[in-house]
């Protein structure tokens, strides 16, 4: 038994740590304020108050904390991308998650069992070398396998040899995994709030007062607060937001969804997903199956499930393993992704001074929350884009600079 | 253990006993038992070990609400045990069990609570190392963690699926659903009541003095011809515009219902205290459903916790079935059974004001502890509280409060065809319960249009039923458990917020309370009360968590049915498989990869690449896309939609086709032939067909000009002929066109007939040999394949597949879309500037070229060999400085020119021919190689005009 | 399942279409700005509010336009293209 | 010689159909004489015709879209009279090659095509001379009310997937074949 265990049961009450503190009174000024509370959010205060000694921080949430997609996801994190600025930021992203829990004193859970994606075309597989080649050469873990190995990966696999949807080889990446979504937002949330970082839950930014290309007053429902730096991350409503900055971002939303069985004894050791079914699955620790695809096909600001994405699911998952015919669905659920035009982010500076984005996360935001904290706190710090972010700035939409990373999210988020 | 007599047990059948065995332990007990009745028959209430701390479980509502009672079967991990019928010889095992269920080497657990408390995990479990969690950690937990064992060879099961349509969907067979569904039928609608249970009635069919009613409702429902009754049918779900997913068994009925009337009833709600788990602790509604339905004897000697007047009512049912009543507390101060009250004195039974505090006992309850005394008991049956059945209500929209006079959840639905009656709607008396169904019927018949009556509303007699408080009775000493799925304690949801998790959402998710297999079924009250009182809100404020479907656990086979991947055959399918073809998919077609056996492929496929090189060759172009654009305006249109220009295009001419979208990428390639004034025959990639078929609807959608455009993808099938020796065969065929060099040049077009056959014949290829592509109606195309394959007997012409034909393309360096471009490739990446219009005043796509050329070439497409021993693989990067600034994106080997040809990314300035640039191979070797142009073999295109 | 009704087919299930985005302005290419031109490629409307999109009734390739609220999903109304042309 | 795919040597050669519960037919050899695009109307009321409502039947005459129809069982004469006919007269659309035409009937012909096929196309719900353009058996298919011989519906879809089609129909009616069993 963990020491740590020994401190509850020798304790005669509960020796309470206060994660979160209750929402104190809005102060007439900031130095920093953060609209959004989820993992993003929490991630960048926490970075500002660690790292670059910027307390006067005030993170406000509309619901409550981590409400929105960090608490909706389905928590894979990985970082084999195309572009090489993709891979570079993702890969610190996994190496963040890899001292996570150390860092925020907070268990998040990190589980690296590898992600396997399926080959059922020749032109996957060629995709899938791409990936390999491109995150070979930045140094991360991964590497495209034949049949054989894929079966050896999962053994439980329906491979459906000279079948329509035959799986002919797999990308496998080793450094993929999942973490317990709502203790990445808990635990930025505890370690930001003990330095002085004050978190306002229900707490709604109604607009903004500008002056001079500069946001001067943020305006709440429970008052006007001035603030030096603003930064937006607000995941499905950062279009809605920005545009209460006037600011117009090239992004729609679109409802995502995923579901999950009862607990299962565990069967299931790597994150596998298909390409051609579009649909991914894990099983946590709990036991429980996870099982995600691709977004809706029609705009939408709803987080309502529909009957025909959870059998389209359905479908793949007893394609990929026939035998969970019998398995129970417990639940399912979505959340609202920001998608842009080419799959990929925005983030830095926008037309607005002392106003910073961050914002077009679409289906992969979770796995990039402390890289995201980490450069988005050095960019407000310095209050200049930190060389990490300068690819993802939205100017990129007006000078043909897109991101070649279409294409490159479908089925493993 | 025997059964009660009948009329108890409406549900089994007597005449046929049933053998099965639980933990390897034989049980007998008849059809229409479920596998917790029939266990209970025979004396066996311990069901399984709790999640986390391996504590003894049985059944407690006898209606789903908890994950004690879920089971092992066979191919079925956690079965509901109180829901799942028994079958002859089935197996059935105790789940979350090390060793066995009554000696559960992991029981120790339950000693450790304190060890445990909620949340302990994100607080340990991190050390000593960093990898300890993934190495150390995890492993041990997830050894521990699930419930069932999923059977990795389950056999294969059918699962059907069917729409149903109806007026009126009735949720729920109880007095309220039947009483609605009667009410809308003998209004003319067209009606279809789903009843979850094997039978209709609800709690009519257990509760007390309720025979005559049911039955009167039956008769009346039966003789109705347009009222559909569905029993063993779950409503599981409530989706947009009234769709409904109704499970009955294996099957999904997807329902669409212009209205829906709600009369889910309620799910009696469980007290809290000190080991309220305890096997023989259970619901009132419990007993009554084991006596009524199962004819089982709840037990011998009960102790009652009663706080409305169905307490009472199960107390004398107790009395009746011959089960003492050792004690009946009513908590409610100055509570009073009433008349009820007065019977059950008169039999002798002690009612005392108080709750029970605690329970004892090693796996069953021996003895529960009420105001300071503790009464010997084998039964502790609690009757304190109801809780709509908030979940379809909600998925369909509806808000859940809280009414501080009832302490009762209630519901408020939202603005939509959908109605709530009876217990959902919070009304208990029978008057009051038929006229609320009676007018959720009315209502929506209006709706239909259908003529209606008034119904007056009746106030709800048996109101107290809900007027009580459930009591929260937290003892110091825990195992007073809120939510039993998840282990959870009082004090857990207490510590939760105390650690600031205040946030109903959030003390869920730092609990785990209601995210286990009931979903909060028996927990939401508890938990809303108790988390309102540790934050000092009020219930309504902290509410219930979002409900979400499903309403009851349901198989992923159920939700997918059958599963059909698309497939789509040419017309020469079956005449490739005779020759012997190795089919492939290629997207929803198979085409042939190359002829003859997969052992002698290499050569083959060489072979075939000579064919073409030296003799002829054929290719099955079939699956080729093929559009009819038609009408005076097709050439404007074609003018927009590609980047060349064919208003001018001579009739008799084809001209090759580059598509690019709005962002200038190319998204598609082809040939246009021009077959009169006001029609073009255009080709498409085969995987890109549909996708340009229908965005050319789209962009005319929006020019609304004077054209016409068809898909005939599927109506022409295609052969082309290539090599020097094509024109030979084309020559030999019976045919009305002049195939010679001087009557048909390089790409000219010409319709005629071949064979007898109608064929539009085309001088194009991509092979860079002279070719001739023949399209004909494809019931016509095996005729003309035949004729084809007989006049080339003397010309030695060869069928060949589609890795013959990437290498006869690459070898030409013609590209393939997809392959060799991406999603931004411009066509200068391509070094397609001669494809695209500069003179023409607009097509999809030019605007954004323009603006791209103006910022310089970031990469180009290049030509490369590779001679020596290290030969890059597709999608090996190109490097400059070390920094990846392109990738091959095809390599094959060249039997042609005895070397390794591809075609590659370069960066833009790299891209003049004879610069070295260099590529990584999959190994890590650096290989340079000079830049070529595309085309290696032939570069001045002499072949194909020959 | 959401229901959808075409113009010509009437209601069915939404699975029956096809989505191809909010209705865009058509900028004259020759005096648009090359900054307006990007905005017009790649914003699209993401109002919370009602959208005018694009959507195609896949059995019968016809293309129509629906008036939807992108929020509560609620489609206000739906008509054919040569609506457009009309009010124009 | 011209080859539709259920024939021997054709794309779905040995393709069963199935019969009992559900009675599955090929119709693909019907002449189906297809017009589409601006002039089609005109040109079939010029013929005689009588051009019903978009999406209903009258005569063997199905009429798909504003300007799109397709004339069943037509007399041979009449691809000659379009031929020679002035435009604007619609556009050939060649529906004896892109579609397939079956006909399902049998005792279990409403419960299969519920499961089949989105549409009500149950008795009452679904009139004699409508058309619905949807999805049948996993494809895009036009279908209508075809009760020659007893209760049944026609269908027309993509030619190249008679075999698919007809596997679908097959797996869909297995449930009522065990039921009969």
């Amino acid at each position: 038994m963990p020491l740590r265990l020994l401190k509850y049961g020798l304790s005669k009450d509960y020796p309470v740590t206060g994660d979160i503190p209750a929402t104190p009174d809005l102060k007439p000024s900031y130095d920093v304020v953060i609209v959004g509370g989820g993992g993003h959010g929490l991630a960048c205060a926490h970075y500002l108050s660690k790292y670059h000694g910027i307390t006067n921080v005030a993170v406000l949430e509309k619901g409550y904390l981590a409400g929105g997609n960090t608490a909706r996801n389905t928590t894979t994190i990985r970082s084999n991308y195309i572009t090489k600025e993709g891979i570079a930021f993702y890969k610190e992203g996994v190496q963040l998650y890899e001292e996570m829990s150390e860092e925020l004193d907070f268990n998040v859970m990190f589980s690296q069992r590898g992600q396997l994606t399926l080959a059922h075309t020749e032109a996957t597989l060629r995709s899938f070398h791409l990936r390999a080649e491109m995150g070979k050469h930045a140094g991360t873990n991964i590497e495209v396998v034949d049949a054989q190995t894929v079966k050896e990966l999962s053994p439980h696999l329906n491979m459906d040899e000279g079948g329509p949807l035959e799986i002919i080889g797999g990308l496998w990446h080793s450094d993929g995994g999942t973490a317990r979504h709502d203790a990445v937002a808990w635990g930025y949330a505890a370690q930001a709030s003990r330095r002085g970082v004050e978190i306002h839950q229900r707490t709604e930014v109604e607009g903004f007062d500008i002056e001079a290309g500069n946001i001067t007053k943020v305006r709440t429902n429970r008052g006007t607060i001035s603030a030096g730096q603003v930064m937006i991350a607000v995941g499905g409503m950062n279009y809605d937001m920005a545009l209460k900055a006037g600011v117009e971002l090239p992004i729609r939303c679109f409802p995502l969804q995923a579901m999950v069985t009862q607990p299962l004894k565990p069967w299931l050791h790597t994150l596998v997903s298909s390409v051609s079914l579009h649909t991914y699955l894990v099983q946590s620790s709990r036991g429980e199956i996870v099982i995600g695809g691709g977004s809706d096909p029609y705009q939408l600001y709803s987080t309502r499930s529909t009957l025909d994405m959870k059998e389209h699911l359905a479908e793949g998952a007893t394609h990929l393993f026939p035998f969970l015919h019998g398995v129970r669905l417990l639940r399912q659920w979505a959340g609202i992704t920001d998608m842009t035009p080419d799959y990929s982010p925005i983030m830095g500076a926008s037309p607005l001074k002392n106003l910073w984005l961050d914002c077009g996360w679409g289906t992969w935001g979770f796995k990039a929350t402390p890289v995201a904290g980490k450069y988005m706190a050095q960019t407000i710090a310095n209050q200049k884009v930190a060389p990490m972010l300068e690819p993802f700035t939205m100017e990129r939409f007006a000078t043909f600079d897109l991101l070649n990373e279409m294409g490159a999210t479908a089925a493993s988020h | 253990m025997t059964r009660l007599p009948a009329p108890y047990g409406s549900r089994i059948n007597r005449a046929k006993p049933v053998r099965f065995s639980f933990e390897n332990k034989p049980f007998e007990g008849f059809e229409g038992d479920v596998i917790a009745s029939a266990l209970a028959a025979g004396g066996q209430w311990m069901l399984s070990r709790s999640f986390k701390y391996h504590r003894p479980r049985g059944l407690m509502s006898m209606a789903g609400a908890e994950a004690d009672t879920l089971v092992q079967l066979p191919s079925d991990p956690n079965a509901q045990a109180d829901l799942t019928p028994v079958t002859e010889g089935l197996k059935v095992t105790a789940q979350n069990v090390n060793g066995s269920l009554e000696n559960d080497r992991d029981a120790f657990m339950d000693k450790l609570g304190r060890f445990m408390p909620v949340g302990f995990y994100y607080r340990t479990f991190m050390g000593p190392a960093r990898s300890s969690w993934l190495k150390l950690w995890e492993p041990l937990i997830r050894k521990k963690a699930g419930l069932g064992v999923i059977d990795l060879k389950a056999p294969h099961q059918d699962y059907e699926k069917a729409n149903l349509y109806c007026d009126v969907l009735v949720v729920g067979g109880g007095h309220a659903g039947l009483a609605a569904a009667i009410e809308a039928a003998q209004g003319g609608a067209d009606v279809i009541l789903a009843e979850m249970e094997p039978e209709l009635g609800g709690a009519l069919t257990y509760r007390r003095g309720s025979d005559a009613m049911l039955h009167d409702l039956l008769y009346q429902a039966r003789k109705l011809p347009n009222l559909r009754l569905m029993t063993g049918t779950t409503v599981n779900g409530w989706f947009e515009d009234n769709w409904l997913p109704l499970i009955q068994g294996r099957k999904l009925f997807k329902t669409r219902a212009q209205e829906v009337i709600l009369a889910t009833g309620c799910i009696e709600q469980p007290a809290i205290f000190r080991n309220n788990d305890l096997p023989g602790v259970m619901l009132g509604s419990a007993a009554q459903r084991l006596m009524r339905h199962y004819a089982v004897k709840p037990g011998s000697r009960a102790a009652m916790m009663a706080a409305n007047p169905d307490g009472y009512r199960v107390a004398l049912d107790l009395l009746e079935a011959g089960v003492e009543i050792a004690l009946l507390a009513d908590p409610r101060p100055g509570g009073s059974g009433g008349g009820l009250a007065d019977d059950l004195r008169a039999k002798g039974v002690r009612i005392v004001q108080g709750q029970f505090e605690e329970a004892r006992g090693k796996s069953h309850v021996s003895e529960v502890k009420i105001a300071g005394e503790w009464v010997p008991c084998d039964l502790a049956v609690v009757s304190v509280g109801y809780a709509p059945m908030w979940q379809l209500p909600c998925h369909a929209g509806a808000k859940l409060g809280y009414d501080e006079d009832t302490a009762q959840f209630s519901l408020t639905l939202p603005d939509a065809p959908i109605g709530a009656a009876g217990g959902v709607a919070g009304l208990f008396g029978a008057e009051a319960v038929a006229a609320s169904a009676q007018s959720a019927a009315q209502t929506a018949l209006a709706r239909l249009g259908k003529d209606t009556r008034d119904i007056a509303p009746v106030p709800d007699s048996e109101a107290s039923l809900a007027n009580f408080e459930l009591p929260v009775n937290a003892n110091p000493k825990g195992k007073d458990f809120i939510d039993r799925d998840e282990d959870l304690q009082v004090k857990d949801l207490q510590n939760a917020v105390k650690e600031g998790y205040s946030e109903l959402e959030l003390v869920k998710r730092f609990s785990t309370v209601g995210m286990g297999p009931s979903q909060g079924r028996h927990s939401a009250l508890a938990t809303a009360r108790t988390v309102a009182k540790a934050t000092s809100r009020k219930v309504a404020e902290v509410g219930v968590t979002t409900a979400r479907p499903p309403f009851a656990p349901e198989t992923l086979g159920v939700l997918s049915g059958h599963h059909h991947p698309a497939e789509r055959r040419s017309a020469l399918h079956q005449e490739h498989i005779r020759l012997g073809a190795d089919m492939r998919p290629v997207g929803a077609w198979r085409r042939p990869y190359f002829y003859g056996p997969k052992t002698d492929a290499k050569r083959l496929i060489e072979e075939e690449v000579h064919a073409v090189r030296n003799g002829v060759g054929v290719l099955d172009v079939s699956t080729l896309g093929g559009l009819e654009v038609r009408g005076p305006d097709a050439g404007e249109f074609l003018n927009r939609i590609y980047t060349m220009a064919y208003k001018k295009q001579p009739v008799g001419r084809c001209r090759y086709c580059l598509m690019t979208n709005e962002m200038g990428t190319v998204i598609d390639d082809g040939v246009a032939y021009r077959l009169a004034e006001d029609l073009y025959y255009v080709t498409a990639t085969t995987g890109a067909v549909a996708r340009v078929y229908s965005d050319m609807l789209f962009w005319n959608a929006q020019w609304r000009l004077d054209v016409d455009v068809l898909n005939v993808t599927a109506a022409f099938s295609g052969f082309n002929i290539t090599g020097p020796k094509a024109r030979a065969i084309v020559e030999a065929l019976e045919s009305d066109i002049d195939f010679s060099r001087d009557g048909f040049a390089y790409l000219d077009g010409r319709e005629g007939t071949v064979a007898g056959v109608p064929v539009r014949a085309m001088r194009i290829g991509f092979t860079g040999e002279l070719s001739y592509e023949l399209h004909c109606p494809s019931t016509y195309a095996k005729t003309l394949w035949d004729a084809v394959m007989q006049a080339g007997v003397t010309h030695g012409l060869r069928p060949y597949g589609l890795e013959a034909s990437r290498i006869l393309r690459l070898e030409k360096g013609h590209i393939l879309i997809g392959q060799d471009t991406d999603a931004l490739t411009s066509p200068d990446e391509l070094g397609f500037g001669w494809a695209v219009s500069k003179t023409k005043p607009f097509f999809v796509g030019k605007r954004a070229i323009e603006m791209r050329r103006n910022k310089g070439l970031p990469r180009k497409l290049v030509g490369l060999t590779f001679d020596g021993p290290d030969v890059p693989g597709e999608s090996c990067l190109v490097l400059k400085d070390d920094i990846p600034v392109g990738h091959v994106t095809s390599v094959l080997w060249s039997p042609t020119l005895n070397t390794h040809i591809a075609l590659a990314y370069v960066h833009g300035d790299d891209a003049a021919e004879g610069t070295p640039v260099t590529v990584k191979c999959r190994n890590g070797a650096r290989v340079t190689a000079p830049v070529r142009g595309h085309a290696f073999f032939d570069p001045d295109n002499k072949r194909q005009e020959l | 399942m959401k229901i959808l009704t075409c113009p010509m087919n009437g209601p069915r299930n939404i699975n029956e279409f096809q989505s191809f985005g909010p209705l865009k302005a058509n900028p004259d290419p020759e005096t648009t700005s090359d900054q307006d031109w990007a905005r017009h490629l790649f914003r699209a409307d993401n109002t919370r509010g009602v959208i005018v999109e694009w959507w195609r009734h896949v059995p019968s390739n016809y293309f129509f336009l629906a008036e939807r609220n992108a929020t509560t999903n609620e489609v206000i109304r739906t008509f054919d293209p040569s609506e457009l042309e009309a009010a124009q | 010689m011209r080859l539709y795919p259920l024939d021997p040597q054709g794309a779905a050669e040995g393709t069963p159909l199935i019969t009992g519960p559900v009675s599955l037919r090929d119709d693909s050899r019907t002449p189906r004489f297809g017009l589409k695009g601006r002039g089609t109307v005109s040109f079939l009321q010029a013929q005689g015709y009588e051009v019903p409502e978009v999406n209903r039947i009258a005569n063997g005459l199905l009429r798909l879209g504003r300007e799109e129809a397709v004339v069943l069982n037509h007399p041979e004469d009449l691809r000659t009279r379009w031929d020679a006919a002035a435009a604007p007269k619609g556009y050939y659309s060649w529906r004896e090659e892109t579609w397939a035409m079956m006909h399902l009937s049998g005792p279990h012909l409403f419960d299969l095509m519920a499961k089949i096929c989105p549409v009500n196309l149950a008795n009452g719900a679904f009139a004699q001379g409508e058309i619905a353009q949807t999805r049948v058996g996993y494809v895009e298919a036009i279908t209508w009310r075809d009760d020659r011989g007893g209760p049944g519906f026609s269908v027309l879809f993509d030619i190249a997937a008679t075999a698919f089609f007809a596997n679908a129909v097959a797996t869909a009616a297995g449930e009522f074949e065990r039921e009969t069993a």
